[in-house]
Parts: C-alpha cells; structure tokens; sequence
C-alpha cells in the first residue's frame, strides 16, 4: 500500500478541506480545480493513453451541462438528474462521435474532433426551440453553501482518477497504450483498435459529461458559447493534460491545480497582494505593472505551454524527475 | 435569378481571398506534416502591421503589402527556427505536441497584440473599401476583386518558383520524403525554416487585402485558422491549385449555404464539409485532379 | 502525488490566514465592482471602470459617505461566467464588500447575481440586460438599465404614429442580446399586424453579408430591423449600399449602432440609419451632458450609454450608502429599495412590475444618425432635431 | 484441405500489381521461405495475409477457413502472428509490457497474462531485458521482441519478416536457432529473408517471386538451382553467362 500512502494523505486534506477553510473563495476555487482533474482525466484517458488527441472535449462537456439544465428547464426535473443522465448521454453520443473521428489518424482525428465541437456549439446555438439558443438556461441552485458542491465534485474527480488508475492497469490499458504506441502493431498483435478505441473515447466522455453536468448545477447558468467553448474548455482540457503529464494517472490533478492558480494569481494580481503593494508603495510603476500582470494571465499560460512542450513534454509528473534534478541543481548552485 | 447570381459572385470573391489563406497553410501542412494551429493568428498580426502602416504613416493598405509580407516572413522563420525545429528532437508521448505548440504559440500572439493595442475594434478605411462596379444589377466589389486578383497571381508564382527554381525542387523533395532529401544533401531543417516563413507571407497578404474591407481585433485569428484547415483538406495537402480550388469552394458553400439554408448556418457548413471531405474523400480535390 | 498535497497545503495556509478580515467601521468605505477588463469585452468594460472611478472621485471629494470614503475593488471577469464568480466570490468572502455593483454581459451578470442572492450582498447591475436577472424574485439583485425587451419602445411608437410600416426583415447576431431581441421585435410586430418577411440570424464576425442582404433585397421589406454589433453593424450598411439595397428606413436596435465607431466605420453608409437607444449625452437629463464632456476631457476618447449606465450606477450605490441605517448588506440592501434619485443616465427607482422585480424603469429613444452626429429624434418633445423620413435612396 | 492456402492473390495500387495471381500452400509444421529482390512484393503478401490491405481479387484460407476479408486483429486472433520489418515496438512500455499486451489476447487475466508473457520472453531469451524500455533495446533485442510479442499471441502460424536483416553473424546464428527453437514447438511457419544462408538453412519449401509473380516453388534445392531465381537476383546476363 505504500505507493498510495501519498494519494491516501492527499485524499484526507482534500476531504478536511472545506471544514479548515470557511473562506467561500477558496472552496470555489478548489471545485474549478476538481471539475478540471475530472475533465482532465477524461482527456488523458483517451489522449494520453490511448494517443488520440482531442480537440473536442467541450463537445462532451456542453451535452452534459445541457442534459441536466434541460431536464431541470424542459421536465421540471432536479437538475442533479442530469449527473447520471448526462454521463449515460454522452456515453451515447461517444459511439457515433468515435465512428466519425476514428477512421481518421493523428492531427486529422485532432482535427476532425474539433470540427465536431464547433458544430455542436453552433447546433447549440441555433437550435432555440430546444436549447434557447443564446439565451441560455437557468438553473436555480440547491445549496448556499459552498460545501456540498465541493463534495459532489471531490467525488467525482476522485472516481475519474480511479477509474483511470483502474483501467490503464487493466487488459483496457495495456490495450490503449498499444493502440498509442503504433496502431498498425497493435492491430497486428490481435487488437481490435477500433473498439478500444471507442470504449476509452466512451469513458472519457462519461467523465467530461459528469464534469459539464456538474457545471451547471453549481453555476446555475449555461449557454453555447460557455459550455461548448473551443478556448475555454476543448483547449483547456489539453493543457490540463499536457501541463500535468500527458499518459499520467496524477498529472491531470496537478496540470487542474497549475491551472487554475496561475489564472486567478494573475488575473487578481497575486491575490490582490500587487495592488495591496502599490497602494502602499503609492508607487506608478508598481501600480502600472500590476496592471499589466492582471492583463498577462491568457498571455502567462500561452507561455507556460510553450515552455512545458519545449522543455517539459512529458509534463511537470511525467518529467518530474528532470524537473527535481534541475531545482537540486540550482540550489546546489545557490549554496556553493 | 439575380439573387442566384450575386450569390455566386459574392461566393467566388470571397473565394479568392480564402484560397489566399489556403495556400500558405497547405505549403505549411504539406512540406512539414503540421497542423498550424496558428495561422489566423498569423494572418492577424499582418493585419495589425498594415493597420499600424496605414493608420500613422498614411500607407495605402495594398502598398503596405511590400511591408506585411516580408515581415510575416521572418516571423514565420523564427516561430520555426526556435520554436517548431527544436521540438523536432524533443521525446514526447503525443507527436501531436507540434500541433498544440501553434495553439500555445497563437495564444501568445493574440495576447502580446491585446497587451500593445488592447481588444478594441480598429479598420483601416480606405476611399475604396466600399467601391462597387455593377454589372447588370450585380454588385462587385472593387477590393474583393483585386484580391481574388492577386489571389491568383500569388498562386502562380508560388506554383512557377516550387516548379522551376532550385529552392523550389527543394521543398517539394521535403515534402515527399523529407529523410531520401536530407540524404540527398538537402538541409531540410533550412528548408522547413524558409517554408514556414513563405507561408506566414502568404497568409500576411491574405490579411492585408482584407483589412480594407473588414475589421481587426486580437481574438479574428481563430475563425480563419479553421477556415484555412477546411481549405487545405478541401484541396488536398501541398497542392497550390488545390488551394485555389478548396478557397473557391468553401467561399461559394458559405455563400449559397447563407442564401439558401441560413446566415447562421455559415461557419457550420464548412466544417460540415470538412468532415466529409476527410471521410469521403481523403486526399481532397488532390485526389481528383492529381495536381 | 505527495507534492500535490504539499500545494494543497500551502493554499490552504494561505486560505487561513487570509480568511478573516471582519467588516471594519472606520476607513474607506468598499464597494466590489466586476467588469470584463481583459478579453473581447475589454472595450467595454474600460469606458465603464473609468467611469466609476470618475464617479467616485466626484463623490469622494464632495465629501464621501457621511464623512468616509469610498474605495472601488475593481475585479476582471474576463467576458467569462465561472470567472465572474470567481471574483465575486472573492470580493464577498475575502474583502467582506456590503455592496457590489457593475456586471456587463448578461451571462456574467447573472452568475453575480446567483451569488449576490445566495450570500445576501446587493448588486445593482449595471449593464447586463437579459430580462430574466429580475425576473427571478431576488430581493438583492436591483438592475438601473433597462432590459433588452423594452429597446425598442420608442421605436414602436415612431413606427406606429409615423411610418406605419406593413412589412418587416429582422437580421440578428447570434448572442443572447440578439436572439431574445429579435424573438421580442418579431412578436410584437406581428402583434401591431406587420407581416415578418424575413428573421435571420448570423454568427458575429462575418465577412460578407451580402448573401444574407441579397434575400432582404428580393422581400422588399417595408423596413429592415438589425441587432448587431458594433463592427457587423457597419459591414452591414456599407454592404446595404454596395448592393443598393433601400428599403423605406434602416433601424438599428440599439448596441452597436448607437456607437461613435460605427458611424467612423460605416462611413457615408451610417447617414440617415435610425437606431433604438438607451442614452446618448443629449437626453434631457441632468448632468448626462456634463459627464460626457468631463470624461471626454479626461480621458481623451468619447464615452457612450455604457459609461453612463456605471458612472449612475456608482451615484445609486453612494447614495444608498448614504441613506442606509447601518452599511451592511441588509442595510445596504433596504436603502437601495427606497432609491429615487436623478442620474446622468435618468431617473431611478426600484420597482416591481409584469414578471420584474426592484427593476429601473426608464424610456427608451429613437434616434437618427445625422452628418455623423446621433441625434435624438423620438419621442418628438425631447427630440434634438426633426427625424429625416421618408430616407433618401443611396446616392451615387 | 490445406493448413495455409493463397488461391490467386493479387493487388493492385493505382494501375500497378504488386502482387499478382500469387498461389502458394503451406502444411502444417512447415518452415516456408519467401524470397524475391527488393520490391518484388514479399511485404505486400504479408500484409494481404495479414489483413493490413485489402485484396484486390483472391481468397486466403487458414486451418480450412476463409480468412481473406477478415480485419487484421481477427487475422490474428485466428492465429497468424507476424512480426515487422521495420520494427513496431511499444516504445514507451516495458519488454515485459509489451508481450503482456499481445498475451492478453488469449486470456482475461492479468495474473495470467503476465505468467504467460514472462514465459514467452523466456523461451526467446529476453529475461535480461524484462523491465527495459522497448525503445532502449538494440536492434537484435528489438527484432527478438517483435518475435516473442507475435508468440505471445500463441499463433499456429507465425509470419517473420527480415528477422535476420541488419543483425551480426552470431546473431544470425542466434535468430536461426531461435526460429528453429519455435517451429520445434510446433508453430508453423513463413518466413521472408534477405539472407540466403537463413532461408537455405531452415526452409523446408521455398516461393519465389519477382515482381509480384511466382517464378519458382520447391525445395530450397530446387528453387536455387532454378534459372529465373538466378536471373532475378543477379541480373539476366548473369545466367546467360553460365
């Protein structure tokens, strides 16, 4: 058991969390980092194990938010609902939308993933008698507090990390690194890459659909444009993913958590520590650059991407052990 | 019947101008295998040197041409040189990783221009942005004519320089068997260097015949890297004529489609072709007309 | 995994230790305001955080709230809901702010609201105009603007009195904005017997309209209705004139057209185009003038209806602020219910009426774009100038 | 009823047949040879068995079973295992994972599969690499686990391509023995080899081909001594010389 002892103590904080931290701010910002380790799981299951690079992982995420904000608009449902429901659907719509993509290989899947996500976006947005289209729908949230979103979401990163931990040790994860690794060889050794193809793209789906359904019962509002976004989510997911470690069972757990800090320590300037710094200063310049550092947070991760596939490609777990050598270094150096 | 027609010239024109965008992205994905993620964004950047040539030192956009072009071009080459060659040596899991670096590398783009000239909307307004000819009740534009011009003019010296000249064989060799040309003494780290760069030119002039008709903002990039993407499969990797073709094609489908089925409809019957094309026929118009 | 945990850790350290900040009594006096800043709205929400910070300068140096000031934490929602909330939770929890005010896009303002109503902290929204924010029965959520429904009113009653059109072709953006307000126009222009002979939509940002104007061409509209953006709204017109296109009277609803850079983008094309309106600094309000010219002057760029809405919306808050028993939430809350001040932006007052709840009700203006100046038009007894109808046909 | 029958396979890419009308048999227990010059169409077989392309004409039959049509990893779960010439290994897996994931066809479980995999790397003389990554291995590592990941599969019928190709003599000597070591234990098998000195040496029956077509099949006396073979491999003058 000593290998979980880490995942084990990990577990415990996160569950005590909320109960040492009363501060609603940081609980909200702990339930963006679950809802992207469960979105993230989704994409490195399929991505970064069984190599087939989506692109259109808002296309799960957006039917999922729009199963259980439906079923709460259209049938008066409890849009809690929507979790079950919303992960059977998109399992659904895995099948079709991995017959379509998998005849294709490498960039033309990538591509081809993203194409389907800009077309359910616009689906989404033209289609008003069901959808409302830009209107967007409603969704009035059953809680005050923070705590119980929390825990919902806990649970479902924790069973999305499971469950990838459980399958890539299974016959199915032999079977998708294979598939990764050369397809034509996998096919060759028995295979049938196109069904493990499809059931690693059916359970990513579950995961990011949970992840979308989920997203609209906390937030309580959804349209097109948010929950099918190409930038915002389909993109975000692959950094997620790659930031992490791309075919790693942790990585999307700390490629969610590098996220979403670096976002919100730029976007509020440190935590509102800069702006605190040139109010007291009363300094121009500082009061000058924590404007620009607010602006830099899309511009800061453009960059750590770039950095990370340059320099890290297997991702801050993947590559952990170049990662550390170099910080012992560097301290090495420092201290000589 | 006039809706017919007007429709099929508005289709055509606007097909000139996506060919333009076509062709430095399939120069791009055809010579290097990669999907550049980053083009719009490159096309926006053209945009915003000729606005800056335009808007304070009074350059007539189609003048600035001589300006845009070539500086895409060395942007184009140092986005390869030290960005894309490098990671041609880097061990990673994905060898889609060079297709995510131009979706990083359009992130840093698009918000370096937001940090400089922020999200506002600029255009360059020119006495003939909005000049029309018509021709029996049709209406054609006069810049959307030039460009469907130099369109065509680019493509045929890009056609004539990979036919005839050295450099030209060079590329086309990469680009079919990139490990028999660098055996055959071509240096084929060089050769992707100067490809990228001609294809960010290419795309420069695309941006520049458009900002006199359009507008610019940081976050345009996108929808014209999807579009280049559809173009590029529509006519097939590495086939200049391809390009005009696929240009042509997807111009005059987002025109009928917005007459006949819907406006909104647009952006989605591209894509919708685009899969098709993928599916139905790999290899796109290449296939087809073997050039 | 065991340097996640540590990461975890050192956030909720942070977290602790940052936690509790209790309200204070004596100092600045802190009003939370969220605003996209970054991103496609940034525009925007420049015009308007410069226009709060010029409220609050005015105000603070006219001697503040019954002696204290007020400090302004500004946060970016960079056009994006779950990072709207993000901020709004961090602006309640963190800086403990009795008021929050601001909100652009719909979608933005109304996760705020969620919030606001959750935790019990008043918003007064400043500019998100989706007409279900007040339709919810929040007792915390106030809204100054009008909602996206009632931009045509005057409109209606010019078209009702004047032109007396029979029939219609409704063009429309693909947003929120666009969408309900062409569903809205459409209904009621059936309602007053116009017959619909086009409604279609569009995605923002493209090139050519000229396939989807050609249609409007062969329907011979009575009048052509366009809810578009600011740069779509230009492409729209220059395209109009490309193709020769007249119908009776080209009209705008509202957003886009009524901005500075569509008349500078249009060109020619924007002459004689009437628009739907909220504001322009020629209404016959108090103090609208004023505020034009003093943000002109500061800040060197023209300001519209946007910079208005949130250079009132402060005025509003400080005056709540001012009336209210005791600042906190609640109190904060009961001060602006019984609000009934003149603004820049018009008269305020939080009421209830049809589905609306502690919603501002004001006018709405027909206005004209003349010799690039955007003149009042309709209602007739605060028009600036007479409206020019039947439009002259393109020139050539 | 033959073990292995190619009735008449052709393919065409384009206007050009790489194979054409090729008819062989194969017992059970056999070694059988396939050699030709470069680009004469040995691949294109193995992979028109295998199932990678699509026939254009011709039927395939194995173990009395029409096979031709079947998609590859059905081929393989018939029991055909083929190996690559230009080697496909699971880069980033372990040896030990790599035949693991081939052992999986014939069974569920984990524990077993790994039994048998540890069991087949021994039986080709892997145990020293078990737990390196494939991509660290040598090329004649390399080749070995291309063949120990196909018996993983425990196939009755084993497809080698130029598994001697690009290997030092002992090393030869060690692929022959090998390959031996597998029909011995009773696997039946086609072999394509560059080295006339491995398809003479373990070839019960031989086929020859040149650009696409069958030019000889016998024993691997007979096809040497046959003309055609002589001028395929060293030119026309050559055997009108002798």
């Amino acid at each position: 058991m000593k290998q979980y002892s880490g995942a084990i103590l990990l577990l415990a904080v996160m569950l005590v969390f909320p109960l040492a931290v009363q501060d609603a701010y940081y609980q909200h910002l702990m339930i963006l980092v679950l809802l992207w380790v469960a979105i993230g799981s989704g994409w490195n299951l399929i991505s970064g194990y069984a190599g087939q690079v989506l692109f259109g992982a808002a296309a799960f995420f957006g039917v999922g938010a729009y199963t259980a904000a439906l079923l709460s608009h259209k049938l008066g449902i409890s849009a809690w609902w929507g979790l079950p429901l919303g992960a059977v659907i998109t399992f659904a719509l895995a099948l079709p939308f991995g017959w379509v993509c998998f005849r294709l290989r490498g960039p033309y899947f990538a591509l081809a993933t993203l194409a389907l996500n800009e077309i359910f976006r616009h689906i989404a947005t033209i289609w008003e008698s069901l959808t409302e289209g830009m209107v967007g729908i409603l969704v009035m949230q059953t809680f005050v507090s923070k705590v119980p979103y929390y825990y919902i979401a806990l649970g479902i990163a924790v069973a999305s990390v499971l469950t990838v931990e459980i399958v890539v040790r299974s016959r199915w994860g032999y079977y998708f690194v294979s598939i990764r690794e050369d397809q034509d060889a996998a096919e060759s050794l028995g295979i049938d890459t196109l069904r493990y193809k499809s059931v690693a793209l059916c359970l990513s789906s579950c995961m990011i659909g949970l992840a979308g359904a989920l997203y609209t019962n906390y937030m309580g509002f959804i349209d097109p444009r948010v929950v099918f976004s190409l930038h915002d989510v389909s993109i975000a997911a692959i950094l997620v993913g790659i930031i992490g470690g791309v075919g790693t069972v942790s990585g999307p757990a700390v490629g969610a958590f590098i996220m979403v800090a670096v976002m919100e320590i730029f976007r509020s300037g440190g935590f509102g520590f800069l702006g605190k710094l040139s109010s007291a200063t009363g300094s121009p310049f500082v009061a000058t650059l924590t404007k620009y550092i607010s602006e830099a947070h899309v511009l800061s991760f453009g960059l750590l991407v770039i950095f990370v596939i340059l320099y890290l490609p297997n991702g801050v777990v993947g590559d952990w052990p170049i990662l550390k050598k170099k910080l012992l270094f560097w301290r090495r150096q420092a201290t000589v | 019947m006039e809706v017919f027609l007007q429709t099929l010239v508005a289709g055509i024109l606007k097909g000139g101008l996506y060919a333009l965008i076509g062709l430095g992205m399939t120069l791009i994905m055809g010579v290097m295998g990669i999907i550049n993620l980053a083009h719009g964004q490159l096309m926006m950047i053209a945009m915003y040197v000729t606005y800056v040539l335009f808007h304070y030192m009074g350059v007539d956009p189609y003048y600035a041409l001589i300006v845009s072009m070539p500086s895409l071009f060395v942007l184009g080459m140092l986005i390869q040189r030290f960005l894309l060659n490098p990671l041609m040596k880097v061990e990673a899991i994905l060898p889609e990783n060079q297709v995510l670096m131009t979706v990083g590398i359009g992130m840093v783009l698009t918000e370096v221009i937001r940090f400089i000239f922020s999200s506002n909307y600029l255009s360059a307004q020119t006495s003939y942005s909005s000049e029309v000819r018509f021709v029996g009740g049709i209406s054609i534009s006069y810049p959307l004519s030039i460009a469907f011009v130099v369109a065509t003019v680019l493509t045929l010296a890009l056609f004539w320089f990979l036919i005839k000249t050295d450099l030209g064989r060079s590329i086309r060799a990469v680009s079919q068997d990139p490990e028999a040309a660098e055996l055959m003494g071509i240096n084929a780290e060089r050769i992707k260097i100067i490809t990228m760069g001609l294809g960010s030119a290419l795309v420069a002039a695309a941006g520049t015949l458009l900002l006199p008709i359009y507008y610019l903002y940081p976050d345009i990039g996108g929808p014209f890297t999807r579009r280049a993407f559809v173009i590029t499969i529509l006519g097939g990797l590495g086939s200049t004529v391809g390009a005009i073709f696929g240009g042509v094609t997807l111009g005059l489908a987002e025109a009928f489609g917005s007459t006949y089925i819907g406006m909104e409809f647009e952006e989605m019957i591209g894509l919708v072709i685009f899969l098709l094309v993928l599916l139905f026929l790999p290899g796109g118009f290449k296939r087809l007309t073997k050039v | 995994m065991k340097r996640f945990a540590f990461l975890v850790g050192v956030v909720l350290a942070v977290g602790v230790s940052l936690a509790g900040t209790a309200l204070a009594a004596e100092g600045p006096i802190k009003v939370g305001i969220v605003l996209p800043l970054t991103g496609e709205q940034a525009q925007f929400g420049e015009i308007e955080r410069n226009s709060f910070q010029m409220a609050v300068e005015e105000i603070n140096k006219a001697g503040g709230v019954n002696g204290r000031t007020i400090e302004l934490l500004i946060e970016d929602d960079t056009g994006k809901p779950d990072v709207g909330r993000s901020a709004v939770e961090k602006l309640i929890s963190r800086d403990q702010v009795p008021v929050l005010t601001g909100g652009y896009s719909s979608s933005v303002a109304y996760a705020i609201c969620a919030v606001a109503q959750q935790r019990q902290v008043p918003f007064v929204v400043t500019t998100g105009s989706a007409d279900k924010i007040t339709e919810q029965g929040w007792d915390y959520v106030f809204r100054l603007c009008q909602p996206v429904s009632e931009y045509p009113k005057a409109l209606n009653s010019f078209l009702g009195e004047v032109v007396k059109p029979k029939t219609v072709a409704i063009l429309y953006e693909n947003t929120l904005f666009g969408q309900s307000g062409a569903k809205d126009f459409a209904k009621e222009c059936e309602e007053a017997g116009m017959k619909v002979l086009l409604k279609e939509g569009y995605e923002h940002g493209a090139i050519d309209f000229k396939p989807l104007l050609i249609k409007v061409k062969a329907a011979k509209p009575d009048f052509l209705y366009m809810i578009s953006y600011v740069m779509d709204a230009a492409l729209l017109m220059r395209q109009s004139k490309e193709l020769d296109l007249s119908p009776k009277l080209f009209v705008g609803g509202g957003a886009g057209f009524t901005l500075p850079e569509f008349a500078k983008n249009a060109g020619e094309a924007a002459e004689n185009v009437f628009t739907a309106a909220l504001w322009s600094e020629l209404v016959p309000y108090p103090g609208a003038k004023a505020y034009y010219e003093k943000y002109v002057e500061k800040f060197k760029t023209p300001t519209e209806y946007h910079g208005a809405e949130a250079y009132a919306s402060m005025y509003v808050v400080a005056d709540a602020l001012k009336r209210a028993k005791e600042l906190t939430p609640k109190g904060i809350r009961e001060a602006l219910v019984t609000t009934d001040m003149m603004t820049a932006f018009g008269p305020v007052k939080f009421i209830a009426y049809g589905k609306k709840k502690q919603q501002n009700s004001l006018p709405t203006y027909l206005m004209q774009w003349q010799k690039g100046v955007l003149e009042t038009v309709w209602p007739k007894n605060v028009a600036t100038k007479p409206y020019v109808y039947p439009t002259p046909a393109w020139t050539k | 009823m033959a073990f292995f029958e190619a009735k008449n396979i052709t393919k065409f890419f384009g206007g050009l047949a790489a194979v054409n009308g090729v008819n062989f048999r194969v017992e059970q227990g056999q070694t059988y040879g396939l050699i030709g010059p470069n680009g004469s169409g040995k691949t294109t077989i193995f992979n028109l068995i295998n199932g990678y392309f699509p026939l254009t004409t011709g039927e395939i039959y194995f173990g009395g079973r029409k096979i031709s049509g079947l998609k590859t990893y059905r081929i393989c779960q018939e029991g055909i295992g083929r190996t690559f010439q230009v080697v496909k290994p699971l880069k980033r897996m372990t040896v030990l994972d790599n035949v693991v994931a081939s052992a999986f066809l014939r069974t569920r479980s984990k524990r077993e599969a790994v039994r048998l995999a540890e069991e087949t790397i021994a039986f080709c003389g892997l145990t020293a690499h078990k737990d390196k990554l494939a991509k660290s291995l040598p090329i004649a590592s390399r080749k070995r686990l291309e063949i120990t990941r196909a018996l993983a599969t425990k196939p009755k019928l084993l497809l080698l391509d130029e598994t001697a190709a690009g290997l030092n003599p002992s090393e030869v000597d060690e692929a022959i023995r090998l390959i031996r070591k597998i029909n011995e234990s009773g696997i039946t098998i086609i072999i394509v080899e560059h080295i006339m000195k491995v398809i003479m040496t373990i070839s019960d029956r031989i086929l020859a081909i040149n650009h696409g077509m069958v030019i000889a099949e016998g024993t691997p006396a007979e096809v040497a001594s046959n003309h055609e073979v002589v001028a395929a491999y060293l030119g026309e003058d050559y055997d009108a010389q002798s």
